[in-house]
């Protein structure tokens, strides 16, 4: 792999995720921000990358989005050297919704994996205690997809 | 039918000197005790008269006045009387505290009544109109044992403590050990009735107060055996007396500032009040109990708290005596006047600083105060060696 | 004899006879909101930790989607009241950056002014709790006095004392007040002075601060990697702040320091977590001064607040900033209509509470509030 | 570095005699508010000064008002509710009521009024006895002391103003955004006319249609409309949208 670059620029980060990472696309770079998508087979190897590599010591957000045809999980990055952000973002469809749990790269991001599954029933593969968290243990639905209506919705 | 011939009430009511009665418990001058034979002498006169009235040459009547009843009425009165002082000095104590900590938060302190005074009084109404709730799964008779116990013995204390050499109820010539033993006896129930109450904080608190106990008895019995030393003698007035040209806080500084310490954990007050951190466990030992008994804790609280005051006064602050003056004519008042500044400078540490950790409290104990109770028996030994005192 | 005793000595080899489970909470002194703090405990120390939240889960996303753009912002104050300021006024930096728009220099000085405003009030709420946490009343009724007046301010600025509602998609509410850079400067002078008080009663008592020195050590690599934020990370030696090295809106044009300790020993205690909040408190004043100074530069008939439409279009987006507590973050995802598709709330207490094993590691039980303290609970936004 | 505190602290706990100077500190305020009064406000009896634009309750000028429904539609918590009442001269107008136990006093519908009708009051103590109590009618929401500043504004700089270097220029929202007609998708159907409330559409026929009816169009009179969005919200097609000029 690479050498540890502390405090890369955003050309930098784009320009080592696409030589290692063939697979993922860049999307947009903006000041200290890099929107890149990432399938989610890889989804895990990046994180690592990231981490070790490219000093992206803080993970902020994992959150998931709900569009309806399929789901997406976002994942914030942040680096404490130089205030770049990485947003990653992976897909995952409705009928198989798991992606690699990243709660071992970042301790942090546990609760964050924990919130996105009982919200969303996205399952993170390999999380250590994937309980509820927010919600009450006896629900069964997921609220923040868009299948469950509030009552104003109905 | 033979006519009854009115006689008047004051045959019945004279006022005899009461140290005359051969079944007189005290055998020098007791202001409480005087008050309270005189108070028999004009009741039990009155009844007596009345009876006499109704039935003329009654048994009854020759039987309330004869010397036996009067001692043994009069001191019930006694008992009365002083129990009431103590009390009304606890209530006055409690004003003062919430007063002075208001101010010094910069906020009022109570408002209902009388400068706020009245608020103790609703307080103590509030409580023992509450419900009294027993958890079902408390071990009920140490659990309600041991408020008695400690309510009991804090008044036995509050009770036991001379206002003046003529305002006391035992004049032992060992009154401070005895004080001082009844006093240390408390903690034992605290810690009896955290294990009862089947509660982990209470449990917690409990153990808690142990462990404060140990840490501070041993400093503060060294110096009341240091006090004793310099005056040479346990009797409380003996004590007041040897401080009638220097208090003792000049000579044992340190000392002063360690059993001030310790009379604070005493009467577990903050910033030593561990036993109820109610940050960490809620209300610590008390946490079970509800209504009146929770309102006869606090009670017992501060009647400690007051005995400590009045500790340190009478140890360090020369009693009821005025350097330079000695006696005045009401030297009760001028002890009440020194143990409340205490109280007062009780108020102002709690009002500063933080509640301590219990293993600060050891280490505070055994390492601090343990050591300059010490020094401050060397200082007394070299002041008595150099013919000082 | 020996064969009845076996599974009496078998069941004894079992069980944890000196450990047990002490649970704080939902209702605890100690807990400011309903949270539960599970401790496993060995004597007085804490072997084990489980923060357990969520009984105020609202359902605070999935309610945004629901509403347009202008009617979030009210219910953005209520995510921390004490720090409505800050999530009004990320929630509306977030929608301008989806829609693209530059707001008016006024609208961001201001916004400056009424975001440290609300960092120091917030702090001064926190200083309470640690006072009271500690077991001190008078830290407590003199930090909510000082606190008092800034809420006047808040409530000179935009009519109401705590749930703002200030900030705008596009600026403002409303202009500031005539004399309201008098009023501001006089009460940042003040509280420089009074603040001294506080410090007396905290700092130079050594029953404070033995209370806090030397328990709960964190290390740099921990508070990077469990996602503790704010003063709290910075007091380990994590040398970042969102307004320094991300700045938003106008905070590279205001000269101020980011407090930081232990940079080289890359490890702190509650202590510096306790410290760096205070000075901070002095940097927002600092800046506070300096923003007053440059709305008056600007005069009084720039504008303040831009229309801005009421659609947002599609695409996904994200604003950050520092909130009192730490780094809180808004992800915006919009379709184009005027109600956002998806709206997440990264709350920095979210996380820092979910460090709360790591912290409590070893200490003991009379710590635990002392500790827990660092990190400011507020459910409001824990749960959201 | 300039720090103000980190500077002096921590320091030696020695020098300030351990714990001397907090008892010190604290005996100092003691004495000081002992002369002076704390400064708590004893509440009932006094009360802190409030500036004009205090968010209290809701208020409402009832002559001023005309019923567009701005203020309910811009509720956060759905406090507001359009109900019917009697005018002084006996018509039916409808008014906005408020439910103070909803209302979570964001200043909304003050702000957001066109007529500025609504205003903020400085009135705080709404406790009562019954839910039912807490239910402000059209002619109980009356305030009399309103000042100006009660009246929020809502000003905004156009973003075009800026660009063209005009910035100073502030315009009312309402008096700007105005509806605007797709004539293709429009039915004619006069809903848009009668949801108006200051009567600003008037139903015009412009031509007959194949069929030999009469096509009748919405005409908007600018001067009198409000932009309250009745009209966009009521027509069935969709034919009407507010042109956001920006």
């Amino acid at each position: 792999m690479a050498d540890v670059i502390q405090a890369p620029t955003v050309d930098q980060v784009s320009e080592i995720l696409k030589r290692e990472f063939p697979d993922i696309s860049i999307l947009c770079v903006e000041e200290r921000r890099v929107k890149v998508k990432c399938p989610r087979e890889i989804s895990h190897d990046v994180c690592v990358f990231i981490h070790d590599n490219l000093t992206f010591e803080h993970c902020s957000v994992v959150t998931g989005v709900d569009y309806e045809d399929h789901m997406m999980v976002v994942y914030l990055i942040a680096n404490y050297y130089n205030g770049l952000m990485i947003d990653m973002d992976v897909d995952v469809p409705n009928d198989d919704p798991h992606v690699a749990s990243v709660s071992d790269i970042w301790g942090g991001a546990n609760w964050h994996e924990r919130e996105t599954w009982e919200l969303f029933g996205i399952v993170f593969d390999n999380h250590p205690r994937l309980e509820r968290l927010l919600t009450p243990d006896t629900y069964e639905f997921f609220p923040f997809r868009k299948s469950y209506k509030l009552r104003s919705q109905e | 039918m033979a006519v009854a011939t009115y006689t008047s009430i004051l045959e019945w009511i004279n006022f005899n000197n009461p140290y005359d009665n051969p079944f007189t418990p005290f055998l020098s001058d007791n202001l409480p005790y005087d008050i309270a034979y005189g108070l028999w002498e004009i009741l039990g006169g009155t009844l007596a008269w009345l009876i006499n009235l109704l039935f003329p040459n009654n048994v009854v009547s020759t039987w309330l006045l004869c010397d036996e009843v009067c001692v043994l009425m009069s001191m019930l009165v006694f008992m009365l009387l002083i129990f009431i002082v103590a009390f009304v000095v606890v209530l006055l104590n409690l004003w003062m505290e919430r007063k002075v900590l208001g101010r010094v938060m910069d906020r009022r302190g109570t408002m209902v009544g009388m400068k706020g005074f009245l608020q103790c009084v609703a307080d103590g109404l509030k409580t023992f109109m509450k419900e009294n709730t027993i958890p079902s799964k408390v071990d009920k008779m140490t659990y309600i044992w041991c408020v008695s116990l400690i309510v009991g013995l804090s008044c036995l204390v509050a009770c036991m403590v001379p206002l003046s050499d003529r305002w006391y109820v035992v004049n032992y010539d060992s009154g401070l050990l005895i004080i001082m033993a009844f006093y240390a006896l408390a903690p034992f129930f605290i810690l009896v009735s955290g294990w009862a109450q089947n509660n982990k904080y209470s449990l917690i608190g409990g153990l808690r107060a142990a462990e404060l106990m140990i840490s501070y008895e041993v400093p503060m019995l060294i110096i009341i055996a240091t006090t004793s030393l310099l005056c040479g003698s346990f009797n409380i007035n003996a004590i007041v007396a040897a401080q009638s040209e220097i208090w003792f806080f000049i000579p044992q500084f340190l000392g002063f500032i360690v059993f001030f310490f310790c009379a604070i954990a005493e009467c577990e007050r903050p910033p030593f009040d561990i036993a109820e951190a109610e940050t960490e466990l809620v209300e610590g030992w008390q946490t079970e109990y509800a209504g009146m008994k929770w309102g006869l804790i606090m009670l017992g609280d501060y009647l400690r708290g007051s005995v400590s005051c009045g500790m340190v006064a009478i140890m360090f602050l020369g009693g009821w005596t005025i350097p330079f003056i000695g006696g005045t004519a009401a030297p009760e008042i001028v002890f009440l006047i020194k143990a409340w500044f205490v109280f007062f400078l009780m108020i102002l540490v709690r009002g500063a600083i933080a509640r301590v950790r219990p293993d600060q409290i050891l280490n505070l104990g055994w390492k601090v105060f343990m050591p300059l109770a010490v020094i401050n028996l060397a200082i007394v030994l070299l002041l008595k060696i150099g013919g000082v005192y | 004899m020996t064969d009845s005793l076996v599974p009496v000595l078998e069941a004894q080899e079992k069980m944890d006879t000196d450990k047990m489970w002490v649970i704080w909470g939902p209702q605890h002194p100690f807990s400011h909101g309903l949270w539960t703090l599970k401790l496993k405990i060995d004597g007085e120390f804490i072997v084990d930790a489980d923060p357990i939240v969520g009984y105020l889960h609202r359902g605070w996303e999935k309610e945004t989607e629901n509403r347009d753009y202008a009617r979030i912002i009210p219910m953005t104050d209520r995510l921390c009241y004490c720090a409505s300021m800050t999530y009004s006024h990320l929630y509306c930096m977030t929608v301008e950056k989806a829609l693209g728009i530059d707001i008016p220099e006024k609208a961001k000085y201001i916004r400056i002014v009424a975001d440290e405003v609300c960092r120091i009030q917030s702090h001064l709420m926190w200083l309470a709790a640690v006072g009271t946490d500690l077991g001190n009343l008078t830290v407590f009724l003199w930090a909510m006095r000082e606190r008092e007046y800034f809420l006047d301010l808040n409530v000179k600025l935009c009519g109401a004392r705590m749930t703002t509602n200030y900030p705008r998609i596009g600026g403002v509410r409303n202009d500031t007040t005539p004399l309201f850079d008098r009023d501001i400067l006089r009460t940042v002078e003040r509280f420089e002075k009074a603040m001294w008080d506080i410090i007396y009663l905290i700092d130079d008592s050594s029953v404070f601060v033995s209370r806090m020195k030397g328990i709960s050590y964190m290390t740099r690599e921990q508070c990077a990697n469990l996602g503790l934020t704010g003063p709290a990370m910075r007091g380990c030696g994590v040398d970042f702040d969102i307004r320094r090295d991300d700045p938003y809106d106008n905070y590279d044009k205001v000269n101020f320091e980011v407090p930081v300790l232990n940079k080289e020993k890359k490890v702190g205690d509650t202590y510096d977590r306790y410290m760096i909040r205070i000075e901070e408190m002095f940097q927002s004043c600092d800046i506070i001064k300096q923003a007053v100074q440059k709305i008056n530069a600007i005069g009084k008939n720039a504008p303040y607040r831009l229309k801005t439409p009421t659609k947002v279009p599609a695409g996904t987006t994200f604003g950050r900033l520092e909130d009192p507590r730490g780094e809180s973050i808004m992800y915006l995802v919009s379709d184009g209509t005027d109600k956002p598709w998806r709206l997440k709330v990264r709350s920095p207490i979210f996380t820092n509470v979910s460090c709360s094993k790591a912290m409590c590691d070893g200490i003991r039980i009379a710590d635990v509030p002392a500790v827990l303290a660092q990190i400011d609970m507020c459910l409001g936004e824990t749960d959201r | 570095m300039a720090w103000t505190y980190l500077d002096k602290y921590p320091k030696n706990l020695a020098k300030s005699l351990w714990i001397m100077k907090p008892v010190i500190t604290v005996t100092k305020l003691f004495f000081k508010t002992m002369v002076h009064r704390p400064v708590t406000v004893l509440y009932p009896y006094e009360k802190e000064w409030v500036p004009d634009n205090y968010r209290g309750r809701p208020g409402l000028d009832f002559d001023k008002c005309v019923g567009c429904g701005m203020c309910a539609r811009m509720c956060v918590t759905q406090a507001i509710k359009l109900i019917e009442v009697d005018d002084d001269n006996g018509n039916k107008v409808m008014r906005p009521q408020v439910n103070i136990g909803r209302c979570a006093f964001c200043g909304y519908c003050a702000e957001y009024c066109p007529l500025d009708a609504m205003t903020v009051t400085p009135e705080y103590e709404l406790a009562e006895y019954t839910r039912y109590d807490l239910l402000y009618g059209p002619r109980r929401l009356k305030y009399d002391k309103t000042t100006e500043g009660m009246k929020v504004k809502l000003e905004v700089t156009l973003p075009s103003d800026v660009a063209n270097g005009n910035p100073e220029r502030r315009v009312c929202i309402f008096d700007i955004d105005k509806p605007e007609l797709n004539d293709a998708k429009c039915i004619g159907c006069k809903k848009c006319a009668k949801s108006c409330p200051v009567s600003a559409i008037t139903m015009v026929e412009k031509g007959v249609n194949d069929k030999g009816k009469p096509i009748i169009r919405p005409e908007f009179d600018n001067s009198k409309c409000i932009s309250c969005k009745n009209c966009v919200d009521d027509c069935p097609k969709d034919a009407l949208q507010i042109k956001e000029v920006l």
